[in-house]
């Protein structure tokens, strides 16, 4: 079992709020992480601290034995981690198609005059780009939405457009904020089929959700956060019965 | 047959003000003329083109009017905007007439052949100005507050030049942008350098603001401006009494030539206000043409050979000379108000 | 499949409209003979090559900058400066003003890179004005605010751009040369890595699009065609002076820009033949064209929000629901 | 407390809703559930005025609401909760709070300090933020702000949409504590929309369930969660 | 040191101008995220409808107030006709609509008021009082006092009140801020006509300075743009003291250092100002949270 992913000691402040204080975790290739714990616990920070987007007073993070941390976001995504965020962030002036294919701008090459002249090589890497593009909107169920604007979409299909995008990075480890957020029970259920199959392809992935049900069946081991701190790691069933996540957040109904 | 007469002019936008009496004079003269049956019979006709104080409107208003194949142009006084439609002057060959003053407007400088000043070029003006305050006023500090631009740079050039002539250089030059409605800083610095007569350049704004503020700080020396801080619809807009005793640069004065005078009393009763004295020249423009194509017909290349040959023509305005390298009007004139009318105190031809 | 059908069908009509717009510029002179309609067309295409660069930044990056005009007027004196003073040759002057914008335009964008939204655009203006303050006080480079006077035409490998109609065409070239670059552009991925950016620069970055790189090079590609456009404009004209690179110029710019249609192609030349030719096509109602023009502006953006390039997908709009309306009755 | 008679609403000229009638006794909960895109938001938001309706009545306590601004709405005793938080991004969470105070808070006994206190009891972690600002608060905190700002304005009537989303499962139900909590002690009467049915139900009193803009089942909460076709669809295997 | 007051003085008096033309173009921002180019025009025909009031014969202060409500006037029009049907666009499409409605607006002003300059009197005429060796013009005297008792009203009314609170929520969201039961539409009207009353007494006031052209208020509102960046966007405050600085600036730059380069002088200071604190003086606090 390789390790992918490595977290230690992260510590992040916001002026006088510690949201993330010396957080260590590790993933696995091809293994599903849940990242849970209560509101404004630094589940999403850390997420933000692991795509470069804020950098952590403290501590480390590294991809595959490189250190990644404060390199710039699209640096980190293509050393191999790419996100979806909580509250969405979509291209709106960009097609659905569109959007997946500037998630897959990382791994093209093209030069400037390439792609204007039209060299037959930006052309191929071009035709590549839409067709992966394709696959991955095809993946999520929103391949026949690929010219569509993504102002015609719904919520719960904007979120599933960010995991398309996310994927076409062809990211080594992906990262989801409460994807399930505004979907219903059903719905949640087929995103976590999709999720196995990534995870089968050899993707990890780093899962945020408050909805139990879903998180319990999906994931592989389970990080829990309170105040910044972590207070338990474990299988699912071991976080189910920890005395401290019960307190903290999952309260006596859901044990 | 009527002759087309073009005329490229600010009617809207900030010049508008300030061209607005030059048709006046250009219109006063065309109807004198066709009513004295015109040019061999033939009626002049005005056709007018805004230039809408911009230079690509003045770029455009000249193309359009060219393309109604005018015997000539009066054109804009505004010298950026003339140069900017040089080439085209050059390239129709069609005489034209225009009241700007820059130096660079000579034909010997960037002009052409075919462009003829309808003023006393502002080599002139700005080096009376300077020989005004140096021998007739006898001081000895002078200093130039000028408007940053094209305009304003010619005068200091040219008054520097003069100073020079007697081993002399401005004590204080300060300058300002045309938006600009605080002079203090420019003025104390003129005045803390011991400065006697202080020449400003600029437009009839920024006289309004200047003088008043000279004033106000407590400058005692001579104030000389430039051309547009003596224009009539200056004079009334500066405060009662703001602008009593300062010194003016102006071509021509009517008080000094009876023609003029009366060329005055007719533009009064014809448009119930003072003229400025480009619009005597403008009128004095027209009229020059016209005894040129009462001679040579409308030929353009005969025209401009036939204006270039002019050579002390007077007329209501100033004294014009195009032959030799003549740059138009020959006479300057220094005035001073008062009570809020203008006087004048020498006059250079 | 019926989706490609409809696509190939809306495509020839593009095709169509394209091939009709090309007719109508290549023969416009000949409907519009004067040199007067020429001089106007002259402007026409520069300030379309201008305002096409100028979108590379606003419409495509969502980087508003109000110091475009000086980069233009650095095009301009270049240009007329390297020909009128060192006799070079047109094409000398057309590329030298190209590079040295170009490299203005990556320098402005280092501390763009820091600066964002509307402190750029302030960033941006007080740059433009420090350049126009420059090139008036550097007298014995660029002639101060007198200007620079007598730049000829543009003469290439002898052929001689002199008169109005052939420089027509070599404007026309160019601005379809640009139009052709900036179409090419939207359609890379440069294009929709700077429409990431403008829709949302943070999650572009996570995307991987190296925000960096990506505003350096809109701002160094619009800088180079408002070198371009500035030299074609000097060589045009004849005359240029500071005073004419004013902010008044940039206010202008902006607005053709957004009443065409920013973030697209065919909005900016809208924007630019629209700005040029309708104060002159209004010219009838004499002084007060100046009114009718702002009217028709502020007309315009009401009735077409998203400018003039809005207006096929506002009548597709309408359409169906009249069609839906016909049907339910 | 509230009556919806034969409402047609919805956007550009296209019905979402289609003749929905719908009662909310007063002193009441009634949960709506329904499937994404059922028309949930659009009826709430046509109640608070966002969006106006083309046909029907909407009573409040008898007088007609339909045609009112949002601002009316609001003046008229209804506190609309809107799905996606919507928190004022520059206001701190004290200046959030401040900002909903209506008529009825400062009227009401303790005036918008008592209130403002009760918002802070239900959920402590807000008051720890009081000073943050909006933008900046993690999801389920912007959650909480947004249930606190209906909280107090003391209205008669709250309109929540998908309150749940994004919160934590302990806040979550400590949430539904509390709106049971103040209706039963204030009386105030409650609309809720949520995809986490079987927690709504069991606060709920009555419950409606919305098909495609109809609705397709009323009852009883009991009586809705006995129905097997609802159990199937919300409330999971 | 008299120099020194003097062009202190000097600064600080073209500074409150600009910090009251800022203000009210600051306030449109604040309250609707409207940038009004059209703000110019407002300034401009405040001084032109002084003019024509006081041509009327009517006193100086009955001027004023006339100039005022004319101006308010000019606000709810452009209220009505310009800003509430493009509620909701993006704010270039209002930029756009209001570089239009200017340049109309500039032309009619031509053809209204003729194309020459106009000067109003002041309340003092030109007397002045020395002080040591300072000159104080009454005139200035009273712009500074009016700007400062109009910052100190719009301070204690924001603060002292929830208004500001109210007016920033409608800014943030509207259509949040009208869920709770704030009357949107009339927070903004109010802001439009207090803009447009400002506007009318900038112009009203600094036409005894500044002569009342019809391009006066160009440069006077790009002067409060800079301001109102330079301050912070849409920050009413910042609006004020960016103001201040920039007047201040110009005057110290062109007393010591060269009239030629105060304006390079002064843009280099905003740059470095922006390179030091890039969102202004006092920012906007709103950022993206992900
Ligand atoms: N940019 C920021 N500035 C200041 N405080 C912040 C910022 N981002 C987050 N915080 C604070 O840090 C804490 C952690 O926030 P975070 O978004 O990571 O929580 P979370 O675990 O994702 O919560 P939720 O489940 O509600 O989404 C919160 O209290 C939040 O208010
Ligand atoms: N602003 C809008 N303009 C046009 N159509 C809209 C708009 N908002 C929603 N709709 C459409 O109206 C229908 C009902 O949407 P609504 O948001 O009311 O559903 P919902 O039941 O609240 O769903 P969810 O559970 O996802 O929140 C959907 O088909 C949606 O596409
Ligand atoms: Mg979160
Ligand atoms: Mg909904």
């Amino acid at each position: 079992m390789t390790m992918v992913l490595d977290v230690s000691g992260v510590t992040k402040r916001f002026g006088g709020l510690t949201a993330l204080s010396d957080v260590s975790f590790s993933l696995d290739r091809g293994k599903i992480l849940g990242l849970v714990g209560p509101n404004g616990s630094g589940k999403s920070t850390m997420l933000n601290v692991l795509s470069g987007v804020y950098a952590p007073e403290l501590g480390s993070v590294t991809l595959n034995g490189a250190a990644i941390t404060g390199m710039a976001p699209n640096q980190i995504t293509r050393a191999g981690l790419a996100r979806t965020f909580q509250n969405l962030q979509l291209f709106g002036g960009l097609t659905i198609g569109q959007n997946v294919m500037v998630g897959r701008n990382c791994r093209m090459s093209s030069s400037l005059l390439g792609t204007i002249f039209g060299f037959s090589s930006a052309r191929r890497e071009e035709d590549e780009a839409r067709e992966t593009a394709r696959t991955y909107l095809d993946f999520v169920g929103l391949a026949d939405r690929f010219d569509d604007e993504t102002s015609s979409l719904s919520y719960g299909e904007r979120r599933l457009l960010e995991v398309a995008r996310a994927l076409a990075a062809s990211p080594e480890v992906l990262m989801l904020d409460e994807p399930c957020a505004g979907l219903s029970q059903g719905e949640a259920d087929d995103l976590a089929d999709s999720i196995r199959q990534v995870a089968a392809q050899g993707i990890s992935v780093i899962v945020i959700e408050h909805n139990m049900r879903f998180i319990m069946q999906l994931v592989d081991r389970i990080v829990a956060l309170n105040f910044g701190q972590k207070i338990a790691e474990g299988t699912p069933q071991e976080i189910r019965a920890n005395e401290d996540v019960i307190a903290a957040y999952l309260g006596r109904r859901h044990a | 047959e009527d002759i087309n007469l073009g005329m490229v002019i600010a009617t809207t936008g900030p010049f508008a003000g300030g061209e607005a009496s030059l048709i006046h004079g250009t219109r006063m003269a065309i109807e004198e003329i066709n009513a004295a049956g015109g040019i061999n019979g033939d009626n002049l006709v005005l056709v007018i083109e805004d230039t809408g104080s911009e230079q690509t409107g003045a770029i455009n208003a000249f193309n359009r009017i060219v393309s109604i194949e005018p015997v000539a142009i009066m054109n804009t006084t505004i010298s950026g905007f003339v140069m900017s439609q040089m080439g085209m002057i050059e390239d129709e060959g069609i005489p034209t007439f225009t009241g700007g003053a820059s130096p660079q407007l000579a034909a010997d400088a960037k002009g052409t052949e075919a462009l003829f000043r309808v003023r006393t070029s502002d080599i002139l003006v700005a080096k009376a100005a300077a020989r005004f305050a140096t021998e007739n006023l006898g001081l000895e500090k002078i200093a130039v507050l000028r408007l940053n631009n094209e305009y304003g740079n010619g005068w200091i050039r040219m008054i520097e030049e003069q100073l020079a002539e007697d081993g002399k250089t401005p004590v204080a030059v300060e300058s300002f942008e045309s938006v600009d409605r605080d002079v203090t800083a420019q003025i104390l610095r003129i005045k803390n350098a011991g400065t006697e007569a202080i020449i400003v350049a600029g437009d009839p704004p920024n006289h309004l603001v200047i003088v008043q503020q000279i004033r106000q700080l407590g400058f005692e020396g001579a104030v000389i401006v430039s051309n547009s801080g003596v224009l009539p619809s200056t004079l009334s807009a500066y405060a009662p009494g703001a602008a009593e005793g300062i010194y003016g640069t102006v071509d021509s004065l009517p008080v000094a030539d009876p023609a003029h005078a009366e060329w005055v009393e007719r533009y009064r009763s014809a448009y119930d206000m003072d003229p400025d004295f480009a619009a005597a020249e403008y009128y004095d423009g027209v009229k020059m043409l016209a005894e040129a194509i009462a001679k040579v017909g409308t030929d353009r290349a005969a025209l401009v050979a036939e204006l270039r040959g002019i050579d002390g023509h007077k007329g209501v305005g100033t004294t014009y000379s195009y032959a030799n390298g003549g740059d138009g009007g020959t006479s300057v004139a220094i005035v001073q108000v008062e009570n809020g009318g203008l006087k004048l105190v020498t006059s250079v031809d | 499949m019926t989706g490609r059908t409809s696509d190939t069908a809306n495509n020839r009509i593009r095709l169509a409209g394209l091939a009709l717009a090309l007719a109508t510029a290549a023969l416009l002179p000949f409907v519009l003979g004067s040199n007067y309609h020429l001089g106007v067309a002259h402007q026409v295409l520069i300030f379309i090559i201008l305002a096409s660069g100028y979108d590379l930044l606003l419409g495509f990056t969502g980087l508003l900058s109000f110091g475009h005009i000086g980069l233009f007027a650095i095009g301009a004196y270049t240009s007329a400066i390297l020909v009128t003073s060192t006799g070079a040759p047109f094409m000398v002057g057309l590329i030298g003003a190209a590079v040295l914008t170009g490299v203005v335009g990556v320098v402005i964008s280092i501390p763009a890179l820091r600066i964002k939204g509307h402190s750029l655009t302030l960033l941006t203006l007080a740059l433009g004005e420090v350049i126009r303050v420059v090139i008036r006080s550097m007298e014995w480079l660029t002639n101060g605010s007198h200007g620079i006077a007598g730049i000829p035409r543009p003469e290439i490998l002898g052929f001689s751009f002199r008169q109005p109609l052939p420089l027509y065409y070599l404007l026309l070239v160019i601005a379809l040369l640009t139009i052709a670059f900036a179409w090419k552009l939207k359609r890379s991925r440069y294009g929709r890595a700077f429409n990431a950016i403008r829709d949302s620069e943070i999650a572009a970055d996570v995307c991987g699009v190296n925000i960096s790189r990506m505003k350096m090079l809109a701002f160094g590609l619009s800088a180079v065609i408002a070198g371009i456009a500035g030299s074609l404009y000097a060589h045009t004209v004849r005359f240029i002076s500071p005073e004419f690179f004013s902010l008044g110029l940039t206010v202008i710019l902006l607005a053709m820009v957004l009443i065409g249609g920013r973030g697209t192609i065919i909005g900016p030349i809208l924007g630019a033949i629209l700005f040029i030719s309708l104060p002159e096509a209004l010219r009838f109602v004499k002084e007060y064209y100046l009114v009718a023009f702002g009217i028709t502006i502020w007309l315009s953006v009401l009735l077409l929000p998203e400018g003039l390039a809005g207006l096929p997908r506002r009548l597709r709009r309408w359409m169906p629901r009249r069609n839906a309306k016909e049907a339910g009755l | 407390m509230l009556e919806i008679q034969n409402l047609t609403s919805g956007y550009a000229g296209m019905p979402v809703l289609k003749n929905l009638s719908l009662t909310v006794e007063t002193g009441s909960i009634v949960v709506v559930l329904g499937a994404n895109g059922a028309g949930k938001t659009t009826l709430m938001n046509t109640i608070s005025g966002l969006v106006r309706p083309m046909s029907g009545h909407l009573l409040m306590e008898g007088r007609p609401l339909a045609g009112l601004a949002a601002e009316d709405v609001v003046a008229a005793g209804i506190s609309h909760v809107p799905q996606g938080r919507r928190v004022f991004p520059g206001l701190t969470v004290g200046e959030n709070l401040i900002v909903a105070v209506t008529a009825a808070t400062k009227r009401a006994p303790g005036g918008f300090d008592q209130a403002l206190e009760e918002v802070y009891e239900l959920f402590p972690r807000l008051k720890e933020r009081r000073n943050q600002l909006g933008w900046s608060l993690s999801g389920g905190e912007q959650q909480m702000l947004a249930v606190g700002r209906a909280i107090v304005a003391r209205p008669k009537l709250i309109l929540l949409d998908e309150p749940s989303l994004g919160l934590a499962p302990l806040i979550f139900q400590s949430m539904f504590d509390a709106i049971a909590e103040l209706n039963r002690r204030d009386g105030t009467t409650f609309l809720v929309v949520e995809q986490n049915a079987e927690q709504a139900l069991r606060i709920g009193h009555r419950a409606y369930v919305m098909e495609l803009g109809e609705l397709v089942a009323e009852g009883s909460t009991a009586e809705i969660a006995r129905d097997p076709a609802i159990e199937k669809a919300y409330l999971g295997a | 040191m008299d120099t020194f007051i003097q062009v202190l003085l000097a600064g600080t008096t073209i500074g409150c101008i600009y910090a009251l033309v800022a203000l009210g173009f600051t306030l449109t921002i604040a309250a609707a995220g409207v940038v009004n180019f059209a703000y110019a025009e407002w300034v401009t025909y405040g001084g032109f409808f002084g003019v024509m009031l006081v041509g009327l014969g009517w006193p100086l202060w009955l001027a004023l107030i006339g100039a005022v409500v004319f101006s308010v006037g000019v606000g709810y029009v452009f209220q009505r006709v310009v800003f509430r049907p493009l509620e909701g666009k993006h704010f270039l499409t209002t930029v756009t609509a209001t570089i239009g409605v200017s340049v109309s607006m500039a032309a009619l002003a031509v053809l209204i008021w003729g194309p020459y300059p106009l000067t109003l009197p002041t309340f003092f005429g030109s007397g002045i009082i020395s002080l040591g060796g300072v000159s104080l013009f009454p005139h200035n005297l009273l712009i500074i006092a009016i700007t400062a008792v109009l910052i100190g009203v719009l301070h204690l009314g924001l603060t002292r009140t929830t208004i500001g609170y109210r007016l920033q929520a409608t800014a943030q969201d509207p259509d949040a801020a009208r869920l709770m039961g704030i009357r949107v539409r009339r927070m903004r009207t109010l802001a439009y006509l207090f803009s447009a009353g400002l506007a009318g007494l900038a112009g009203f006031l600094v036409a005894p300075l500044f002569i009342v052209t019809t391009t006066m208020g160009f440069s006077l509102m790009l002067k409060g743009l800079a301001a109102t960046i330079v301050g912070g966007w849409g920050s009413l405050k910042g609006a004020v003291f960016g103001g201040l600085i920039i007047g201040i600036i110009e005057a110290l730059g062109a007393a010591y250092i060269s009239s030629e380069y105060k304006d390079v002088i002064a843009f280099l200071i905003v740059i470095v100002v922006l390179l030091a604190m890039p969102r202004g003086l006092f920012p906007e606090r709103i950022a993206e949270k992900l």
